[in-house]
């Protein structure tokens, strides 16, 4: 599907959306009526610090309006950009700073919903896709960590091992099924069915806390996580009331 | 991985009072070695998982000596090896020693 | 004739195995581990691959006191798995933030790391999300996440994307902080832009210095446990807010960045720009010289 | 005869044909290949000046790309097989037989080019002993040598790195032989003259520096715990007792912990001024915090060391200096002074078997032996007494009569037990053996011959041979000190004990030392940036070893 394709299936009462090189900035307008914001990388572009200011930028603008309307951010992007000059300004702070207004605007009362609809790796996703409230896929979406090749040269094993591996957990090979279960994808839509009120559905999803690790507890991806964290959680309860009696 | 276990009859028994102590991270060439206190005071089990295979006679020879000149008994040592020389393994399990016999502060 | 003493009470940062950190940085004796190594809560992934596990996964968390306040502290071992994030590693240090809300007590990160460990990739890359939304939400609840920056892994992928979420940074000028490695540069891009092997170009491309002068870091300290602990207590001190306001200050520093020095080809041009006098001889510079140097620096002052 | 000064006539020749080349003494570097083509003959000896450490490279790719057509069956005479195109010159057949000293870098091409006869082998030198050979029977007729700037009558100044150069000029420009330098800039002046430029043909302006290796950088950070209980052992069980003020250090990370353990573990033993005095050593950037606690008197090196130049001028009290300000270094010198006027030498090797022997040499590695026979030998001709070398001699032989005896020259191979990789330091037989079989060699390439070794020192403790007196013993000795290697493992514990007994093995206990005690804070400086530091920032390390 391409990025046409999906704004006019999610948005058939119209939007306003531009694709500035490869950033989407525009606003839709639901169909109960409410307005949208629409924000987003696209053409598997990487996400370097200009890319990266741009888009927080937009968002702080959101969150400065105070309207308070919900958040679509579309993703189609490689990995971080992997440059000297990306490096030498402070890629890392300007991924996070991303990511945090994005984290910021959800708690600010603005419904965060990623979508992803075509690829996105390392940093990137992490600074996108990953920092929405609630992450969504279109099928044929295809995030990755790193791709298998690379991950044979650092792991040193031949690719025919790691695809061997891979069909036993879905822990570390790329791809949009393995994502999903280890719950950093809430859904993925189903293509053939109208775009429009899946996301209405998404929108009605009560806000709370980040549920991905017990997602990825659920559908067995990622069977630890949640419960360790709530071990520590618990035991840093515990520990320190006994502290402070003790 | 190559898993080895030792349970072995220690002379002397191993002195202080905490519970337990950990020394070494697992790295190339390097090794963790968990001791807490779990065996009889005459005894001292020693659980290995290495990444180098074929090197038990070695291993065999580090413990008993290990055992033999320090003070393990009493002790539960588990051992997560890198792939260590047999020096940093005898150095590191000194050392462990050494941790679970300090004063408690 | 110079005197030269000897390291014997020192601690070097850089050195010291995640444990010594800890027990160099907070008050003595005042340390609690959570999940410790005599539970094993080991990585269930490595074994897949023939790995060695460590009874950890390679990070010590708990609580300890810091000059008498009770503070959350983790602490990554950067020579086990390069420091990475695995789903247990990871989850540690998630509950521990979570924690950090539930008891409203401050969190010390002491990161090295080189990122997400491609053997549990996906738990790893979560893990981080999970991390990054955790510390936004504790420092919304006026509590405090600081980074400290000195280990041999660095702070790279993932963990610096975590690191840019702190509300303070302390680093040495041995600490890295970079999203992608040299290695990944150069071979993305050529040796011809980026030769991993000039360390000298890589220090001063993501060192400590470096991202302390652009204000990439906010505290710059020698690679010594207690200049560490000195910077922790003072970080603790301030920048309690993660609101609209911080983060458009925030906003308008990256800009200014870009502004300033996104024509940059090297990290000598964008220290002239700054003014500072013999920009080629910083790396040289020893810690009190290289502050006085570093006078007009940009900073990051309620601007995280 | 009436034939006299034929090779002055031959020289004549190659000195008219270079010249077509030539602007007075100077070849333009594009020049260069006509030139080599025009001097070089079918069939020379050709020394191409490189040692462990300075490389004429711009005339080593040159040589390597003549054509074979042109010039052929070169035999080569040179201290070091480094650089890739030293083998490419057998590879392309311009050159048949070599004889050389070190070939660390490409000692496994070397070895295949040797398996596969691509090489003839006339022998594997120590320095000194190539170097004597210059002057007898391997005269070279041409020499390609390197320096730092010429002035245009062909003096030249070589700076800190003058290593071999005299000693290949000396022997070839005064037998007639061909001298051509690379140099990075012609001057109107030179710094010093090192080499008169009546010995020099020919300046080849090569417009960059001749490569250096830093061969004897050691970073303090990769130094491990073990090692430094080795040192704490040499230095408490030998240094010490025997008062060794003169020696040699090896390259490895051992002697690199000792190097750091003298201003801290040193001092504490109150061993300053008693030991480690004087040195024949290159400028080991870990020499830096002895010598400025003040724990060393002098020292004449073989080489430079990348990075040291400037400290090393800054030390003119430690270090020999011309008036330039800058570091004269003399391999052959120094080497000398290795041979006769040190009490010890102390080193690393690969592999030791059950006599003693050992060997840098594995099955698939031949690296040469650089210096090390030389220092790790006992000088047969030393006629002056020293304390270290009378107390050795009387632990050798103490029922000789005093005034008649010989000393001995202290020979320690220091090492874990345990190698990288997990490869053994102790072997029944060493992998020498099996290459001088494979090779058809008449002898076997030993690095340190078993009846010069007079201590080893590993992580288990030291074992003295000196004080061995049956061959028995001394295998014991040796097995007592190999830790759990399978030659450790297969000692006779009683004789080992009992050789403890005697002090013939001494354990760390024995020396009174904890091996816990063996903590990266005893070295004075941890990382190249301490080093860098403690020099004041005189230290200029290569960007390769930085972390700042």
């Amino acid at each position: 599907m391409t990025l046409d394709d999906i704004l006019a299936g999610l948005f058939p009462t119209g939007s306003k959306i531009e694709t500035t090189g490869a950033i989407i900035a525009g606003q839709a307008v639901l169909p109960d009526g409410r307005p949208i914001h629409v924000l987003g990388i696209t053409q598997g572009q990487p996400l370097g610090v200009d890319e990266a200011i741009l888009l927080a930028g937009h968002v702080i603008e959101i969150v400065k309006s105070g309207d308070r309307a919900p958040i679509l951010f579309l993703v189609d992007s490689a990995s971080q950009r992997m440059s000297k000059r990306d490096e030498l300004l402070g890629l890392s702070e300007y991924l996070s700073h991303l990511a945090k207004t994005l984290l910021l605007a959800e708690a600010e009362g603005h419904r965060t919903v990623g979508l992803l609809y075509g690829g996105s790796a390392a940093g990137a996703f992490i600074a996108t896709a990953l920092a929405t409230g609630t992450l969504v896929a279109l099928p044929g979406a295809h995030p990755a960590v790193m791709d298998l090749p690379s991950m044979g040269r650092v792991t040193k094993l031949p690719i025919d091992v790691l695809k061997a591996k891979a069909e036993a957990t879905p822990v570390f090979a790329p791809g949009l099924d393995n994502m999903t279960q280890t719950g950093g994808i809430h859904a993925i839509w189903d293509a053939d069915a109208p775009l429009a009120p899946r996301l209405a559905a998404v929108m009605q999803r009560p806000k709370g806390q980040d549920d991905r690790d017990r997602l990825g507890a659920k559908r067995g991806g990622r069977r630890k996580a949640a419960e360790i964290a709530d071990r520590v959680v618990a035991l840093a309860a515990t520990s320190y009331q006994g502290a402070q009696h003790g | 991985m190559e898993k080895l276990s030792f349970r072995l009859t220690a002379p002397n028994r191993a002195g202080g009072t905490r519970a337990q102590a950990i020394v070494g991270v697992v790295a190339s060439g390097n090794l963790e070695v968990l001791l807490e206190r779990a065996s009889p005071a005459d005894i001292c089990t020693i659980d290995i998982a290495t990444a180098a295979h074929g090197f038990g006679a070695v291993w065999d020879a580090v413990v008993r000596d290990f055992v033999a000149r320090r003070s393990a008994g009493g002790l539960r040592i588990s051992i997560n090896d890198g792939g260590a020389r047999p020096d940093t393994v005898a150095l590191r399990l000194a050392q462990g020693i050494r941790k679970i016999e300090e004063p408690e502060r | 004739m110079t005197a030269v003493t000897a390291n014997t009470v020192s601690l070097s940062w850089y050195e010291a195995s995640a444990r010594q950190r800890i027990d160099a940085l907070v008050d003595a004796g005042s340390f609690t581990e959570f999940i410790g190594p005599e539970l094993r809560e080991m990585s269930p992934h490595l074994a897949i691959f023939d790995l060695p596990e460590q009874f950890d996964d390679g990070v010590v968390i708990g609580r300890g006191r810091l000059d008498g306040a009770p503070v959350l502290i983790a602490a990554q071992e950067g020579r086990f798995m390069g420091g990475a994030f695995g789903e247990v590693h990871g989850a540690k240090l998630t509950g521990l933030l979570r924690a950090a809300r539930a008891q409203h007590q401050d969190v010390l990160i002491l990161f090295d790391t080189g990122g997400v460990r491609l053997q549990e990739a996906n738990a790893g890359e979560l893990a981080i999300a999970e991390i990054m939304r955790a510390v936004v939400e504790a420092r919304r609840d006026g509590l405090s996440v600081v980074g400290l920056i000195g280990g041999r892994a660095g702070c790279y992928g993932g963990g610096s994307l975590i690191g840019g979420t702190c509300s303070r940074l302390i680093v040495s000028e041995q600490g890295r902080i970079s999203v992608s490695g040299p290695e990944v540069i150069e071979t993305n891009r050529g040796i011809e832009e980026f030769d991993s092997r000039d360390r000298a170009l890589v220090w001063r491309t993501m060192g400590g210095k470096h991202r302390f002068l652009i204000g990439g870091a906010d505290m710059f300290v020698d690679d010594e446990a207690l200049a560490f602990r000195k910077a922790a207590i003072d970080a603790l001190k301030v920048g309690r807010r993660c609101d609209v306001t911080v983060l458009e200050a925030e906003q308008t520093r990256l800009e200014r960045r870009l502004q300033r020095f996104g024509e940059a080809e090297d990290a000598v041009e964008i220290w002239q720009a700054l003014g500072v006098d013999n920009p080629t001889d910083v790396p040289a510079l020893p810690t009190s010289a290289f502050l006085r140097a570093a006078d007009n620096r940009e900073n990051a002052d309620d601007a995280r | 005869m009436s034939d006299w000064g034929m090779q002055k006539a031959a020289l004549g020749e190659r000195l008219t044909a270079g010249r077509q080349h030539a602007k007075g003494k100077i070849i333009p570097i594009p020049s260069l290949p006509a030139f080599l083509k025009a001097v070089v003959r079918s069939g020379d000896r050709v020394c191409l000046e490189g040692d462990n450490q300075k490389q004429a490279d711009i005339l080593a790719s040159a040589l390597a790309n003549l054509d074979p057509a042109d010039i052929s069956d070169l035999h080569m005479v040179q201290s070091g097989v480094v650089l890739p195109s030293h083998l490419d010159i057998f590879e392309k057949g311009i050159a048949r037989r070599l004889d050389f000293s070190y070939s660390g870098p490409q000692s496994a091409r070397i070895a295949r080019m040797l398996f596969g006869r691509k090489i003839e082998l006339g022998a594997v030198h120590t320095y000194l002993e190539l170097f004597a050979r210059y002057f007898i029977d391997l005269t070279p007729n041409v020499a390609l040598i390197a320096a730092v700037s010429a002035d245009k009558d062909g003096n030249l100044y070589t700076g800190p790195n003058t290593e071999d150069t005299p000693t290949v000029v000396e022997a070839t420009s005064y037998k007639n032989g061909l001298v051509v330098a690379q140099v990075t800039e012609i001057v109107d002046k030179v710094p010093r003259v090192d080499i008169p430029g009546d010995l020099v043909h020919f300046v080849v302006e090569a417009g960059r520096p001749f490569y250096v290796e830093p061969l004897f950088t050691r970073d303090p950070a990769a130094i491990t715990e073990t090692q430094i209980l080795t040192a704490m052992l040499a230095i408490k069980g030998i240094y010490a007792p025997y008062g060794v003020r003169r020696l040699n250090h090896g390259i490895g990370f051992n002697t690199a912990a000792i190097e750091l353990l003298l201003p801290t573990y040193g001092e504490k033993l109150g061993l300053k001024g008693k030991v480690c005095t004087h040195f024949a050593l290159n400028p080991h950037p870990t020499m830096i915090p002895a010598i400025e606690s003040g724990w060393v008197e002098q020292i004449h090196c073989f080489g430079s060391e990348v990075g040291m130049e400037d400290y090393v001028a800054a030390r003119s009290d430690i270090f020999f200096t011309g008036p330039d300000g800058s570091l004269r270094s003399n391999r052959a010198f120094c080497q000398t002074a290795g041979l006769y006027a040190c009490d010890m030498f102390i080193g690393s090797t690969l592999q030791i078997d059950l006599e003693g022997h050992s060997s840098t040499v594995t099955t698939s590695r031949i690296a040469g032996f650089g210096g090390a026979p030389n220092m790790g030998s006992d000088p047969r001709g030393r006629r002056h007494p020293s304390e270290p070398w009378l107390k050795a001699g009387a632990e050798a032989a103490p029922d000789s009569s005093a005034a008649m005896r010989r000393g001995r020259k202290l020979v320690v191979q220091i090492g874990e037990t345990f190698g990288d990789s997990n490869v053994p330091l102790f072997v029944e037989q060493l992998d020498a053996l099996e290459l001088a079989r494979k090779l058809d060699l008449d002898l076997a390439p030993v690095m340190v011959y078993s009846d010069d070794v007079t201590h080893i020192v590993t992580e288990e403790g030291i074992a003295n041979l000196l004080m061995c007196r049956t061959k028995d013993e001394r295998e014991q000795a040796i097995r007592g000190v190999a830790g759990y290697t399978d030659i450790g493992r297969a000692r006779d514990a009683n004789l080992v004990e009992q050789l403890r007994q005697r002090g013939v093995i001494q354990r760390p206990e024995d020396l009174g030392i904890d091996p816990l005690d063996a903590d990266r804070r005893l070295l004075a400086a941890r990382s190249i940036k301490d080093l860098m530091l403690a020099s004041g920032g005189l230290y200029r390390p290569p960007s390769r070893f930085r972390n700042w």
